[in-house]
């Protein structure tokens, strides 16, 4: 057993030192061959008997933690274990849209962390994830919503967030397709975020998972983990579908199915799985360069580089772990945006779906050292996932490393006790 | 050269011509034709471009599968890209453009592409465009996206309209073929209630079309009598070009109606969404052909078999004189026959089998057409349009044995069930080895709210290829169906047909076997999106092993037919690549619809005027009659300010400010939330309801309360009233009526269920008017009927009586520091007496005013505003309200979350008013600003403004906000800064204004 | 009073079935126990009609009376005599637990009337509308985006009852569901 | 796109008709309480795969509050009973036992 272990190693030393950059060179190289040569773009190899570190969940924010564990911290001997396909969960089912515009110290913080991680991140990973810094704009349809905006756009003036209020002549500029003077809901400015925008959310995945074997950490798909081993009140390893491997440290990245590692870990967390719902039309010769996002109707659009209009949603109200949402839900999105964007009328949906995601007590993530000593949890991001990857990632890598992070201090469990929420959903109430 | 037979096909009225057009050119066709159909009619055999490549692309099939015949079509408010022509009715007048190309069809500058496809691989995007760094954004990405998409986007507002329906059956079924047809029939007779749907308007599917017999009558002649005995069943509804969308739990099915496609100029809506709920549901949706992988399979000519068949029988339309069969299965030789019997030439079929018996094949030897067993295409020959085929052996690496000129390849792969519906809502799949297919795992169904299966499969679509199995599953799904949906089945057998002898078929992934890179690069797996084998097998190569990776590295599947003759054939591929069994790569999950379906009819009927409901008070219609600026208050429009001619807004708030002040302002408070509270336990429960004390409030008499959730922030506030010793009223907020209401039935209902208190919110009973200024009590006395004086009336007290005329309720109150009166009479009567007040006011400068000069007035006296001070992360305590906390009480929703370490720490920021030191307004949402940064680089912040104003009366700005120990720092001056960073000095002072003694509103 | 006005003033419109706006309207929340003697007595006496059971709607002469839920019920009687029915229904409950309250002017009512009745109203809510439903049932529900109550006149009338502030745009969306050329000839 | 059938009116509601209330059962922690208590009431939920108990109100129709036992794995509905209890009647109980033995949800087994 001890040999074919040492075999492994070996092997995955070999592929690492084989390991191609891409480059525009090296695909006509390729082509000249036919293709023929490409390497692998992760190893898949069986796990060892143990590591320093070991990240449950190979979704975007599993992957960025590892690949950051080793990149800032030096802390390679590191395992990524994945119950299915790396970037098959929530990673590979969102709308895709990066910004930083949030309110609240904290969140500006991490997102805009992620955001600027995004801008550098194909070079980083040499992997094109084809960030698109096309900017996003939260439309103001009502009175209420212009303040909150104004708020927001003070606030992200003193968190080194670049956004700026812009009037619905500039709205009708940066987006020729909206219908500015809606009878029901006018467009009365926006808030613009300029280096806001869109990323391929696969290419998230593969790239850090590329960048993470590369450092000679093992990506472990098609393993479950099934228990959670402890001495004295420190964590010792895990249980899995392929064995029990033991650890140092063990990060839990599993977004809506983090109740049940909490479980195993013997411990509880604020947090429900419900359904988020997506959709996106038929592709058409492009017609939007902009990112959309409209609350008070709450619909949420852009226009994917093969040219679908890709539309995001509310979510389900109750608990759901079947990855489908209800319809009522896409119909109420679409209506409200076909009212905003009369010619997305005689588009098509082409598919709809749904993802799980985690939410909080107060709608903002978990960061945080847990009851259990070396583990550390990751969740509850809801629906802004996919544009916090980076900055969770690097937050999470330096709260597993160091013991605390200034990104993550204020995404501790410890708040819901204290009454210290984190709330983005402010300015949102309607009175007078 | 494609041509219309002389015998036109059976959905064809020759009778009545049709002009239509295609990229401007005037074309003919006939009524029954799809534009497919007539396209190809008119020799049009190239019709669109692909997607990634540019590459001609011409029609494959003739049906829901089609992945390249999308056309732009109409105009105006009624274009529309991406219409499948196989899908499209013909009528008089259609206009069709091809799509993704420039400058035309014919000569597609994209088309470089395919000549740099070499270099363009499965994913060749994420390799590239890295460096330089801005150059994805403005350089890469613009190509990329220029040459992606495929239609043109719409510009105008849908002219059309579109509704929902909503109906709930025993039985659904989704499909009006054979099986379809047999389940509806025995669901029906069983007595269940029955609606059968079919996404075209033809009925008998596919059976039209391949014939046979059944209960030794021709098929047809079947289906005829069966729709008869369909149509005499009450129970049973059939409806056509409606379409099985999606199923979704708990039995909600979504049917797609396009009621008015083929008649655009009709009266009535374009698409109707049907919104089914069925206690149970079969799908009888047959099966969609494969298309076998060679070397040029996407030139145009190059056609599934089955739909070269349709073309000929259902549109009597010839694709081309010469049609070259390739096959790995028996049912491709019934397009030989039909072609055969079109007095159309079949050079050859060429059968990858190594040989084959069956009754088709025998039948296909008898007519003398030439078979060639294990036999392959080594490459098709032409570019627009197919001139001829390479013929090599399957075995081996694809060595030309001979050639053969034709202008048609009918190719077959396999069928593969359409199982789309069965899977959208979980239902599972089995592989089945002999015919290379997924069918539905009957053990493992979809289920339903009690937990049992809700879907069945019929038919093909259960893997049923001949017609005797397909009669015999259907009539058992159908019986079965309506048992579990609560009838009694009859015993009636089911219709038989004979049986014939098939040959097995053979799995063919690949044409041939050994085909060598060069020809994997030109064996196209997805038509649309230009994923060829060699492209999958990258993916693999590349470690992309599950076949999500896959569908997500190459796009495979991706497109807008969803992957329908894709899937499989990429799967089989990639499992080929993995060494792995088919069923252990996996099948992709399917998503809702079926095929594509308007966002038109998703919105439904809620467009314009009744794109929502926007909720009106009785004097609604005068305020927009009268200037108002409407302001959206949740489903309201409240008058943000009464404009007249000549002023902007913003004057006409100043004008209303102090029109308020100093003489008589109106405001049409009906929005506010109105909850009566009654019974013996009134009391006790709006003490937990509220943070103040309302037990202890004496009849007559008004009182401001605070409403906060259970964990501590400020929710609502309001005015309460005692009526009478069980009766409480509570004003809410405008946006606070249907939540606080919702809430006390909440606690209510769920936790104090033994109290003895009803709720009833009365909001809309009433129209509320606020009467407010020096001379609110003269326009009252004026009116006359009750005494409204100081004594009679005092402060904080309400009466009921008649003013004018009119049953009222006026509750003396004030929000604006003004002598203020808020007076309720019926809704029914609002108007009348806001037109009495006004004629009244004419003397005393009477003059309505609206939310702003609200806003200003209440901001001016230091009267917190929900929404504004309280943004649902405040609690009292930081608004200085604890005198609005009842200390006696030992418990109030909030109490105890109020009691934690966040919410007790004196360091929250707190309310105070500030001033600017030179005047001007405070920019909204401002942050008062201390020295240095935070741990992230942002800036410290110690307070924001909330409350931000121009104040007519005391002519400069006034605003609120919270501080970090702002009551304890009065007079101290703070950094406010402006978004472009200058700072705006500003003074901490009482948040209090005007009127500090209250004296005016007490008079 | 004489200068009291319905919500939409009795407007009407004809598509395939007419839709019409009902005028004043009588109407009374109770909310008691309607399970006891006293409260069924009372109820009987002051309006004729009997205490309905769940999901019905009952009639007598000029007044009605439809269950809304297990501890409410919706009496319908003329406009002008709502105020002296509440009063008189509070004679009748005296010391009873109960919440008698005017909600005439809170409501608006409309007719939607003709042959295929059934397939305009299922346009709009998620309820069946097959021969099950029948003239004596109450459903409380969602028309397109409000909530309302609707029960048979008879086998060609719905009444539907909705909030006052969303009449307009519950004649509206009536209106649109009626449209010639929208017929959907299912039930 | 749930049914659930409404204790009170006797519907089987749609879902559009309905909203959710989050988890069922939960007790009231006030004044006094511990902050760990507190911290669980307002905060601490079950997020199980599987059976589930959770409070909905019949919002677009009778207005009442009922309780409904549902799988969050499958969605099925083993039953709805009304809001003014502390424990789910044992005629669901049995009735989950019977589909799903051996199931558990804080204190009911």
């Amino acid at each position: 057993m001890a040999q074919k272990d040492a075999k492994v190693q070996d092997l995955s030393q070999e592929s690492v030192m084989f390991m191609k950059r891409y480059s525009a060179f090296a695909v006509a190289r390729e082509a000249a061959r036919y293709h023929s040569g490409w390497e692998r773009a992760w190893r898949s190899p069986m796990p060892k008997k143990s590591y320093d570190v070991i990240i449950v969940g190979a979704g975007g924010h599993g992957l960025a933690t590892a690949y950051y564990l080793g990149k800032n911290h030096g802390i390679t001997n590191v395992a990524v274990i994945e119950k299915g396909w790396l970037g098959g969960g929530n990673t590979g089912r969102n709308t895709t849209i990066i910004r930083s515009n949030y309110l609240q110290d904290p969140s500006a913080a991490i997102f805009e962390k992620a955001r600027s991680l995004y801008e550098t991140m194909s070079q980083d990973l040499n992997y094109n994830v084809m960030f698109s810094p096309r900017g996003v704009m939260m439309l103001a349809q009502t009175q209420s919503e212009i303040r909150g905006y104004l708020r927001t756009a003070q606030a992200n003036a003193l968190q080194g967030v670049k956004t700026e209020f812009i009037t619905p002549a500039r709205v009708k500029e940066l987006c020729p397709i909206i219908e500015l003077s809606g009878p029901r809901y006018p467009v009365l400015g926006a808030l613009w975020q300029e280096r806001g925008g869109t990323a391929r959310h696969d290419a998230v995945a593969w790239g850090y998972a590329r960048a993470c074997s590369d450092m000679g950490m093992d990506i472990i798909q098609q393993c479950e983990v099934t228990g959670v081993d402890q001495a004295d009140g420190q964590v010792t390893g895990v249980k899995t579908t392929k064995g029990d491997i033991a650890c140092k440290k063990l990060g839990v990245v599993v977004a809506g199915h983090s109740g049940v590692l909490a479980d195993m870990a013997g411990f509880r967390l604020p947090v429900e799985s419900i359904a988020l719902q997506a959709l996106v039309s038929e592709p058409i010769k492009p017609c939007m360069d902009v990112v959309i996002m409209a609350n008070t109707v709450h619909g949420y659009l852009s226009q994917s580089d093969k040219g679908e209009m890709v539309i995001g949603g509310g979510t389900d109200g109750f608990n759901n772990y079947t990855q489908r949402g209800s319809f009522h839900h896409a119909e109420e999105t679409v209506r409200a945006l076909v009212e905003t964007f009369p010619m997305l009328s005689r588009l098509k949906m082409l598919r709809q779906w749904g993802g799980i995601v985690d939410m909080t007590g107060d709608r903002s993530p978990i960061l945080s050292s847990t009851p259990l000593g070396g583990c550390f949890i990751n969740c509850g991001w809801g629906t802004g996932g996919f544009k916090s990857i980076p900055g969770s990632g690097w937050g999470m890598a330096e709260l597993m490393a160091k013991g605390s992070s200034p990104l993550t201090d204020a995404f501790g469990l410890n708040r819901f006790a204290e009454g210290r929420f984190i709330d983005e959903s402010v300015a949102a109430g309607v009175a007078h | 050269m494609s041509t219309r037979l002389p015998n036109a096909g059976r959905l064809i009225d020759a009778s009545k011509q049709i002009e239509f057009s295609f990229n401007g050119k005037r074309l003919k066709g006939y009524e029954g034709d799809t534009l497919a159909s007539a396209l190809l009619a008119n020799d049009q055999m190239l019709v669109g471009r692909s997607f990634k490549y540019h590459r001609p692309r011409g029609i494959v099939a003739s049906g829901a599968e089609e992945p390249n015949a999308l056309m732009n079509m109409g105009e105006g408010g009624q274009f529309e890209p991406n219409q499948r022509a196989t899908t499209t009715e013909l009528f008089d007048g259609l206009a069709a453009k091809s799509q993704n190309h420039w400058p035309s069809l014919d000569f597609d500058v994209g088309a470089i592409n395919t000549h740099l496809a070499r270099f363009l691989p499965a994913g060749f995007y994420y390799k590239m465009f890295i460096h330089p760094r801005p150059f994805w954004k403005h350089v890469y990405e613009p190509i990329i996206r220029k040459s992606a998409g495929l239609g043109r986007a719409p510009k105008d507002r849908d002219q059309d309209r579109y509704e929902h329906f909503y109906t709930f059956v025993d039985v659904l079924v989704v499909g009006g073929g054979v099986a379809g047809l047999q389940a509806a029939l025995a669901a029906g007779q069983s007595g269940a209630n029955v609606l059968l749907i079919e996404q075209t308007a033809d009925w008998g599917g596919r059976a039209q079309v391949d014939g046979g017999e059944v209960d030794g009558k021709p098929v047809a002649d079947w289906i005829a009598s069966t729709l008869k005995a369909l149509d005499d069943l009450p129970n049973v509804t059939r409806r056509d070009r409606l379409m099985g969308a999606g199923v979704y739990d708990h039995g909600y099915a979504l049917g797609y109606e396009r009621v008015n496609d083929h008649t655009p100029s009709n009266a009535g809506p374009r698409h109707r969404l049907w919104r089914i709920r069925a206690k149970q549901i079969v799908t009888a949706t047959g099966a969609i052909e494969r298309p076998l992988s060679f070397a040029g399979n996407d030139i145009p000519g190059v056609m599934l078999a089955s739909a070269v068949r349709d073309y000929a029988v259902n549109f009597g339309v010839s694709v081309g004189d010469r049609t070259v069969v390739v096959t790995n299965n028996d049912d491709a030789y019934l397009t030989a026959i039909a072609m055969k019997n079109a007095g159309l030439d079949v050079p050859a079929i060429l059968d990858a089998r190594a040989s084959a018996n069956g009754d088709l094949v025998q039948q296909a030897i008898d007519m003398g057409i030439r078979l060639e067993f294990g036999r392959a295409i080594a490459a098709v020959k032409g570019g627009k349009r197919v001139t001829g085929v390479k013929v090599c052996a399957q075995i081996g690496e694809g060595a030309v044995l001979s050639e053969i000129d034709c202008e048609v390849v009918a190719m077959s792969g396999g069928w593969s069930p359409v199982v789309h519906l069965w899977s959208h809502c979980g239902g599972k799949l089995n592989w089945d080895v002999e015919q290379q297919m997924f069918r539905p795992d009957a053990t493992r169904p979809p289920t339903s709210h009690d937990g049992e299966a809700m879907v069945t499969v019929a038919g093909i679509a259960n893997g049923y290829l001949d017609l005797n199995n397909v009669l015999q599953d259907a009539d058992q799904a159908g019986k079965n169906a309506a048992k579990a949906a609560g009838s009694k089945p009859k015993t009636a057998k089911a219709p038989t047909a004979s049986e014939a002898t098939i040959s097995p078929m053979e799995p063919v992934w690949l044409m041939p076997q050994g085909a060598p890179i060069k020809k994997r690069m030109k064996a196209w797996l997805d038509f649309q999106n230009d994923v060829k084998v060699s492209d999958v097998q990258l993916a693999a190569q590349e470690g992309y092993e599950s076949v999500e990776h896959t569908k997500r590295y190459t796009t495979l599947g991706m497109a807008t037919d969803q992957g329908k003759l894709s899937n499989i054939n990429g799967l089989a591929v990639l499992s080929k690549a993995l060494n792995a069994d088919i069923p252990q790569v996996g099948t992709t999950t399917f998503r809702p619809p079926y095929t594509p379906i308007s966002m038109g009819a998703i919105a439904g009927e809620a467009r314009g005027k009744v794109f929502q409901p926007l909720r009106r008070t009785p004097i609604h219609d005068w305020n927009m009659a009268n200037g108002a600026d409407p302001e959206p208050v949740g489903q309201w429009h409240r008058p943000f300010a009464y404009v007249e001619q000549g002023e902007t807004v913003h004057e006409a708030v100043n004008r209303e400010v102090l029109n308020t002040r100093q003489n008589l302002g109106l405001l049409d408070a009906s929005t506010l939330g109105k909850i009566i509270v009654k019974g013996p336990d009134a009391g006790k429960f709006l003490d937990m309801m509220y943070t103040n004390m309302m037990s202890s409030l004496k009849p007559g008499k008004c009182r401001y309360g605070l409403v906060c959730t259970e964990n501590g922030f400020l929710m609502d506030d309001g005015v309460v009233a005692r009526i009478d010793d069980d009766t409480y009223l509570c004003h809410t907020t405008t946006g606070g009526a249907d939540r606080i209401h919702a809430h006390m039935e909440e606690w209510l209902q769920t936790e104090w269920w033994d109290w003895k208190v009803y709720t009833a919110n009365v909001t809309e009973q009433f129209a509320q008017i606020a009467v407010v200024g020096p001379n609110a009590r003269k326009v009252l006395e004026k009116l006359g009927g009750m005494d409204v004086s100081k004594e009679a009336l005092p402060f904080m007290t309400w009466a009921d009586g008649i003013i004018g005329g009119f049953d009222c309720r006026a509750y003396r109150i004030s929000f604006s520091g003004e002598l203020s009166y808020e007076i309720a009479v019926p809704a029914s009567q609002g108007q009348a007496f806001w037109d009495a007040l006004i004629e009244a006011g004419q003397e005393f400068g009477v003059m309505p005013y609206g939310t702003e000069t609200l806003h200003i007035l209440r901001a001016e006296k230091g009267f917190i505003m929900i929404g504004d001070e309280s943004d649902g992360t405040v609690i009292p305590q930081d608004l200085n309200l604890q005198w609005a906390i009842s200390k006696k009480k030992e418990d109030f929703l909030g109490k105890r979350a109020q009691l934690r370490s966040h919410m007790a720490d004196p360091d929250r920021w707190k309310l105070v008013g500030l001033e600017t030191l030179d005047g001007s307004v405070l920019p909204d949402g401002a942050y008062v600003v201390a020295d240095g940064t935070n741990a992230n680089g942002q800036r410290n912040m110690i307070g924001r403004v909330t409350s931000t104003y121009y104040s007519a009366t005391l002519d400069r700005g006034i605003a609120m906000g919270l501080v970090l120990h702002g009551p304890d720092r009065m007079g101290e001056v703070l950094d406010i800064p402006k978004t472009d960073g200058t700072i705006i000095k500003t003074r901490i002072v009482d948040p209090v204004i005007y009127d500090k003694d209250g004296e005016k509103q007490n008079v | 009073m004489s200068n009291s006005v319905s919500a939409l003033n009795g407007e009407n419109v004809k598509g395939f079935v007419q839709v019409s706006e009902l005028g004043l309207q009588g109407m009374i929340t109770l909310r008691a126990n309607l399970s006891t003697p006293k409260v069924k007595k009372a109820i009987k006496d002051v309006t004729g009609v009997l205490v309905p059971k769940m999901r019905q709607i009952l009639h007598d002469g000029d007044n009605s009376i439809g269950w809304m839920s297990p501890d409410e019920l919706l009496i319908l009687c003329p406009h002008s005599g709502a105020e002296a029915m509440v009063t008189a229904l509070n004679d009748a409950l005296g010391k009873t637990h109960a919440l008698v309250i005017n909600v005439s002017d809170a409501r608006a009512m409309f007719a939607v009337k003709g042959a295929d009745a059934r397939d305009a109203m299922a346009k709009l809510a998620p309820t069946d509308f097959g021969m099950g439903f029948q003239p004596g049932e109450i459903r409380r529900s969602r028309l397109a985006q409000v909530a309302g109550a609707f029960w048979m006149v008879d086998q060609e009338t719905f009444n539907v009852v909705c909030f006052r502030s969303v009449a307009r745009y519950m004649f509206d969306v009536l209106a649109v569901s009626a449209e010639k050329g929208g017929e959907v000839g299912y039930f | 796109m749930l049914i659930l059938d409404c204790p009170y009116c006797g519907t089987s509601a749609d879902e559009t008709e309905l909203s959710p209330g989050g988890e069922a059962h939960i007790k009231r922690y006030g004044p006094g309480s511990s902050d760990t208590d507190f911290e669980g009431y307002l905060f601490g939920r079950e997020n199980p795969k599987g059976v589930h108990f959770e409070r909905w109100r019949h919002a677009n129709g009778c207005g009442k509050w009922f309780h409904a036992a549902r799988c969050t794995m499958t969605l099925e509905v083993f039953g709805t009973y009304a809001a003014q209890t502390f424990e789910p009647p044992q005629e669901i109980k049995d009735k989950i036992s019977a589909k799903r033995p051996g199931w558990s949800w804080r204190d009911f087994s």
